[in-house]
């Protein structure tokens, strides 16, 4: 069952990956590796039971955590051009 | 106290400068952040004297960190070996320490002088614990912690010449890459033996053999080690890094960055490794001896040619670095130990060198080439002087601490090899009097182009003074050296030939 | 961005509860994945993500450089410190069990430290770090 | 447990995908959010391998300060890279040779997974034996991370702080006001002589 | 100073049912780690109506089902529109209703977590929103969510 | 008991990587970024919660069920924002939407 | 015999990312992307020390109640959680340098660079022309 979830999270990985290696604007981008941080978010936590040892759910908040700032990073250097000021 | 002194030498030599770095960063005043380097490779050179007569007593301290027995924990191990390259490391690091008081604010600026002094420490404190370590990791990140911090102090010299970030930032990745390629080997190394302490892993290596994951971790170390050493034809981050730096930072990584990897070399060779193990006689033979060869053509060829002096003395390193992988090359106990006292006279003579031309190009404040230097000689007599001493010192004239190095060497190649290389040896030094010839002339028989006021200053020379005094004083009496060296290849050779 | 109100309540409402994740990967890394360097970076991730959405001004008005480089260095010396005190009490470097009352509640406190030292040092090292490369102000060039 | 194995070949191979877009791609910020993307699924194999602690960090610091800080950089520099494909011959060569020997050598690594092989046999059982009754905590990886090799990980804290210096002496450098310098210098140099 | 006092409880609240390891030690590391977030917070000048919306509790459980329940109509919807093909994506302007930013942005947060409508702009108190189809766009239309954020917003 | 279990489990698995799959065809088969951004909500919002609820079922009460609560808790608080700002920067960087535009536009 | 084929893909797909970091270090002139390479290469050399520490059937090393749990060797997980963080160190200091050469070159591929530098070092050498004009003035 867990082994069937995760291949179901494998084959929406490649096609996320699909996504972000043909991606026309760099926003398709952006958004297809937000997703995938999602997926792997929900394999780790999928693994986690999977292998009978579910409690390292940490790593999973983190994951969803650094998939989050990285993507405000992302979109905040693509709207003022730099990380640090705060243009417009 | 004294006794806790005593039992925690082999950690309080690296701890010390290690320690101190850390409140240096803290310190807004300059003259206060350089008192406290000061004090701290004072002390570390303290410690490590006192180390020296531990180990003549002792033979060999391990030291076990945290009370874990070694092959749990990570070991300290100091020798008659290792105390070689922390002599070396303490002795020029305090020299260079004092050397930099003047030169240092004028290279880099007055607002970050704290803080370069804190990487300097940390520089001096990684390159210590690099060669006092007995695990093959934690020598990785002592590595890393010396080759960042002096990447940093390279880069130091962009405020004099932009082309200095670029010569950090090849020295960087190179460095990097070496590094990485170090720990692929010690991986591969790892997980054929499951042991990560040097000594055990050589207990264990023996066990094993015809192994193909051996040959290729042997070869991955041996090739990370070799870059970060500049053995010859991976030499190609050294003359940047070492003409850009800023000056005594130059001083500090010429004498010692390279002398530390080339004693993990040495580790590597013929401790870690077995000396009568074929794969090892082999690399020897037919790898390091060629290129070690080719080393001392190359660098002093190169040398001969160039005209920006700060990049001439790091080719002769490539040169000098040369001899002393041929000395572990030809791998008997004669050799080996006159590779450590040639490892040990060019830091003195390296040292010298770098101090007297960094000092001249402190007044000059120009590049540092042969055309500026014309002249200056006349000038700037005591440090002329030493530079004279110095440069014969490298090129091997009788009574200066070169010709010992040049004589146990040649003594241990006719023992062993042949003629051919002793006399390879021989020409590549008459090859090295051509560039210090160039030198003196222009320092010395020209008239200088420009006028230049310059009035010497103690501050400066003492240092100056102080490791020229050495190298001559090795070249009459090298009985110290000379035994030390001697005892380091008894026990890195051992029995086994 | 931080016009934007739907970024802004956001990042109000998150400040907090990342940083107590931080310290409480921080503190559970005995028993669970975790330790320092993860918590470190979790704490300076939500440093980060206040002065990418507010600016890096109002984050430096939060944590002053001054205190982010004291910082820096107070997690090493507390590392060290904690070597330097086992040595002092007589044992080698770092060997915890002189520290406390038995062998292993002297284990308990060393890693906690010293595991309170990497995060403090790593922490502040991260925020350092993204403070110098967005406030990077380029020279000549570009 | 082919399963366990088979989920990582998958990862790898995917990995492997990335790296190989990385090579063609000239763009810088797909070249980072590629970076990121490779290091999001190395973590995720780094849990299928058991390494949790591993994977925390790598997905925390790889993927998320790393990533951050080539943004932050990214901001100042070129956005495209140049075309250039002169020289690659004498790169390629020495990466298949390199390549080639390790793969050479993996005929002899110990198979993955084999309890039997020397590594897990010599001195980890100590570890998680000490582990249980020495120090009393649960997480093998933190006792020996700070306890058996503690000096190790005070290596590695020196290390972030010597790169935290290092980043601040160098990137500060330039935001100086030139004319206290000038007089600075001037200073020292009337002081020299 | 009442809301810093619910933030640490709510914070301790989040440790303790994450922590599961009640000895002392772990515990007053917690309390002491929650008054740093607590600091932390009031230092940024986070803890406000916007940092810490006290005055939602109350509707949320009901509101939360209820969004629940949108999420996993709109969820099968876009599935469809997805599988069939049948998109005619639109872009419009609805107006909100609600007095407070939060309240806004939680109706904003609403609409583009129900797949199918994303919010692309916010202006005051108009959002652009766009939809995969207009059954989507007519769902926005309706208002129904919006009336539901203002009856979460209560009359504060 | 463990067989209602298992099944409640698998049928929320089977919606869950259903929605996923979807999502993800979505992701490469719609034109343009403003659409694609819905198929990553369903990513983000269908596949999140019936995966979540499939776990929480098979642990019970439990410190793993805290866990997943705020995995799914702050997936559900940051998606919106993140598919938000996304769509807001491709629209300021004037990327027009497919389609119809019903009205004035901000 | 699938198992131990799965093993030596592994290691041999492993191999080649490696090399696919050393050549973006080696044979691209980008200073940014030889950074990237860099991140490659180590994180490959990661996942192989990971795979040393893999035992089938094992869980990760943190201790449960059972007596009889086969855990995964923790040894190579802390060493490469050290070799992580030196990683990102290393990183950083080589990211700042290349922003500073990109605010004084105003580029970072390496054939311009190389060229600006060698016209400089020509007229220094050949003309001994005063090269720190920013300090004397």
């Amino acid at each position: 069952m867990y082994l069937a979830a995760l291949i179901a999270c494998g084959i929406s990985g490649i096609l996320i990956l699909v996504r972000i290696i043909l991606g026309k604007t760099t926003f398709d981008r952006i958004l297809a590796i937000n997703s995938l941080g999602t997926i792997i978010v929900l394999g780790i936590a999928l693994h986690g039971f999977y292998s009978g040892r579910p409690e390292f759910l940490d790593i999973a908040i983190v994951y969803a955590l650094i998939n989050f700032i990285g993507t405000i990073a992302v979109l905040k250097l693509f709207s003022t051009g730099s990380l640090g000021d705060i243009q417009k | 106290m004294i006794d806790i002194l005593i039992n925690n030498l082999p950690i309080l030599v690296v701890l010390c400068p290690l320690m101190m770095s850390l409140f240096v960063v803290l310190i807004s005043n300059n003259f206060v952040s350089w008192l406290l380097t000061l004090f701290a490779t004072l002390v570390t050179f303290i410690l490590s004297i006192l180390l020296f007569q531990e180990v003549q007593i002792h033979t060999s301290i391990s030291y076990a960190l945290g009370n874990w027995m070694p092959p749990l924990g990570i070991e300290y191990v100091i020798d008659k070996v290792s105390i070689i390259p922390i002599i070396i490391i303490s002795s020029i690091s305090l020299l260079s320490t004092i050397f930099s008081y003047k030169l240092m604010p004028f290279d880099i600026g007055e607002s970050s002088i704290s803080k370069v002094y804190s990487l300097w420490l940390l520089a001096i404190a990684g390159l210590i614990g690099l060669v006092t370590t007995g695990d093959a990791f934690n020598l990785f990140v002592f590595l890393e912690i010396s080759s960042l911090a002096s990447v940093a102090l390279v880069a130091m010299g962009a405020k004099k010449d932009k082309q200095a970030l670029v010569a950090a930032y090849n020295y960087l990745i190179i460095g990097a890459v070496g590094a990485t390629l170090y720990v692929i080997g010690v991986g591969l190394l790892y997980s054929i033996t499951g042991t990560l302490n040097m000594e055990d892993l050589s207990d264990r290596l023996k066990e094993i053999d015809n192994n193909r994951a051996l040959i290729a971790g042997f070869g991955f170390m041996i090739t990370g080690i070799m870059v970060k050493a500049a053995v010859f034809p991976l030499h190609i981050w050294l003359p940047r890094a070492y003409s850009y730096a800023p000056s005594a930072v130059s001083v500090l990584l010429a004498a010692t960055a390279t002398k530390a990897s080339l004693y993990i070399l040495a580790r590597i060779l013929f401790s870690i490794f077995d000396i009568s193990n074929d794969l090892i006689l082999n690399t020897l033979n037919y790898i390091i001896l060629p290129l070690s060869i080719l080393a001392m053509f190359a660098g002093t060829i190169m040398a001969i040619f160039e005209k920006d002096i700060k990049r001439l003395l790091a080719h002769s390193s490539i040169a000098q670095i040369g001899y002393i992988t041929l000395a572990f090359s030809i791998g008997t106990k004669a050799s080996v130990a006159a590779g450590f006292i040639h490892m040990f006279n060019h830091a003195l003579i390296k040292g010298g060198l770098f101090m007297a031309i960094t000092s001249i190009g402190y007044y000059l404040q120009k590049r540092i080439t042969i055309n500026n230097l014309s002249g200056l000689g006349k000038q700037m007599p005591v440090t002329f002087f030493c530079f004279i001493l110095c440069s014969l010192s490298l090129a091997g004239l009788p009574l200066t601490a070169g010709f010992i190095s040049k004589l146990y060497l040649i003594k241990a190649t006719l023992s062993s090899e042949g003629i051919w290389i002793a006399f390879l040896i021989l020409f590549s030094s008459a090859l090295s009097l051509i560039y210090l010839w160039k030198m003196i002339e222009a320092l010395w028989m020209r008239e200088p182009s420009e006028k230049i006021v310059i009035n010497e200053n103690p501050f400066v020379y003492i240092s100056l003074l102080i490791i020229t005094f050495f190298n001559v004083y090795f070249g009459l009496d090298a009985s110290l050296i000379v035994n030390s060296s001697i005892d380091a290849a008894n026990i890195l050779i051992g029995d086994t030939k | 961005m931080h016009k934007n109100p739907i970024l802004r309540v956001c990042t109000k409402i998150l400040f907090a509860p990342i940083i107590l994740f931080g310290l409480y990967v921080q503190f559970h890394g005995d028993f669970g994945p975790g330790g320092g360097f993860q918590a470190g970076v979790i704490v300076a991730s939500a440093f980060i993500l206040y002065s990418i959405v507010f600016g890096l001004d109002k984050g430096k008005e939060l944590f002053p450089s001054n205190v982010n480089l004291f910082l820096l260095t107070l997690g090493g010396i507390i590392y060290g410190g904690v070597g330097i005190t086992s040595m002092f009490l007589g044992e080698e470097f770092l060997s915890y069990n002189v520290l406390g009352s038995s062998p292993q509640s002297g284990q308990h406190i060393g890693i906690l430290l010293v595991e309170f030292g990497v995060g403090l040092t790593v922490s502040n090292v991260m925020i350092a770090l993204f403070n110098a490369f967005a406030g990077f102000k380029s020279g000549k060039g570009n | 447990m082919i399963s366990e194995l088979l989920i990582n070949a998958f990862l790898v191979t995917v990995m492997l995908a990335i790296a190989i877009a990385l090579l063609k791609t000239r763009t810088v910020i797909f070249t980072v959010i590629l970076t990121s993307a490779y290091s999001l699924v190395a973590a995720l194999m780094f849990i299928t391998l058991d390494a949790v602690d591993v994977a925390f960090t790598e997905a925390s610091v790889g993927a998320g300060i790393s990533t951050i800080l080539f943004l932050a950089a990214m901001a100042y520099l070129p956005k495209k890279e140049e075309e250039n494909f002169s020289n690659q011959f004498l790169p390629a060569l020495s990466c298949i040779i390199l390549g080639a020997i390790l793969i050479w050598c993996s005929y002899d690594l110990p198979e993955i997974g084999l309890i039997s092989s020397p590594i897990h046999q010599h001195i980890v059982p100590d570890y998680i034996l000490g582990s249980r009754n020495d120090i009393g905590i649960p997480n093998i990886v933190t006792s020996v991370l700070a306890s058996y090799r503690g000096y190790d990980t005070f290596g590695e804290t020196i290390v972030v702080f010597t790169a935290g210096v290092a980043v601040l002496v160098l990137l500060q450098n330039n935001k100086k006001n030139p004319k206290n310098t000038k007089s600075k210098i001037n200073k020292i140099d009337k002081k020299v002589g | 100073m009442i809301k810093s006092f619910w933030l640490f409880v709510i914070l301790l609240g989040l440790w303790l049912l994450m922590s599961g390891h009640y000895s002392v030690l772990i515990t007053s590391l917690g309390v002491v780690s929650c008054a740093f977030c607590v600091y932390l917070a009031r230092r940024a000048k986070l803890i406000d109506n916007e940092g810490l919306p006290l005055f939602f509790f109350p509707r949320l459980i009901n509101y939360i089902l209820w969004l629940f329940k949108e999420i996993f109509n709109s969820n099968v919807g876009t599935g469809k529109a997805i599988i069939t093909g049948n998109i005619s994506p639109e872009i419009f302007i609805v107006k909100s209703s609600q007095n407070t930013d939060v309240a806004r942005v939680t109706y904003a947060n609403s609409i583009t977590l129900t797949p199918g409508t994303v919010t692309t702009k916010i202006n005051k108190n108009e959002f652009e929103v766009h939809a995969l189809n207009s059954s989507f766009g007519d769902d926005v239309r309706r208002n129904l969510m919006d009336r539901k954020v203002k009856w979460l917003e209560g009359n504060n | 008991m463990e067989l209602v279990k298992d099944i409640i489990t698998g049928v929320f698995f089977f919606i869950g990587s259903m929605s996923i799959i979807i999502g993800a065809c979505g992701l490469i088969k719609l034109p343009d970024v403003f659409s694609r951004i819905h198929a990553a909500g369903m990513i983000d919002t269908g596949g999140t919660a019936f995966f979540l609820l499939g776990m929480i079922v098979q642990s019970g009460w439990s410190l793993i069920t805290v866990k997943l609560v705020l995995i799914g808790v702050f997936i559900f608080f940051t998606s919106p924002v993140t598919s938000h700002v996304t769509a807001n920067l491709a629209r300021e960087k004037k990327l027009t939407p497919v389609g119809k535009k019903i009205g004035k536009v901000l | 015999m699938i198992s131990s084929a799965m093993g030596i893909w592994n290691y041999c797909i492993v191999f080649i990312l490696m090399m696919i970091g050393l050549f973006l270090v080696i044979g691209r002139k980008n200073f940014l992307k030889k950074i990237v390479g860099l991140t490659i290469f180590q994180t490959s050399v990661f996942l192989l020390y990971i795979t040393f520490g893999k035992i089938t059937g094992a869980t990760p090393p943190i201790l449960n109640e059972a007596l009889d749990t086969v855990y995964s060797n923790p040894l190579p997980h802390v060493l490469i959680l050290t070799a992580i963080v030196v990683g990102v160190a290393t990183t950083a200091l080589g990211l700042s340098l290349v922003l500073r050469i990109n605010s004084e070159y105003g580029s970072i591929e390496e054939d311009d660079i190389s060229a600006q530098d060698l016209v400089e070092y020509h007229d220094e050498i050949e003309t001994s022309k005063e090269f720190n004009t920013k300090f004397i003035k």
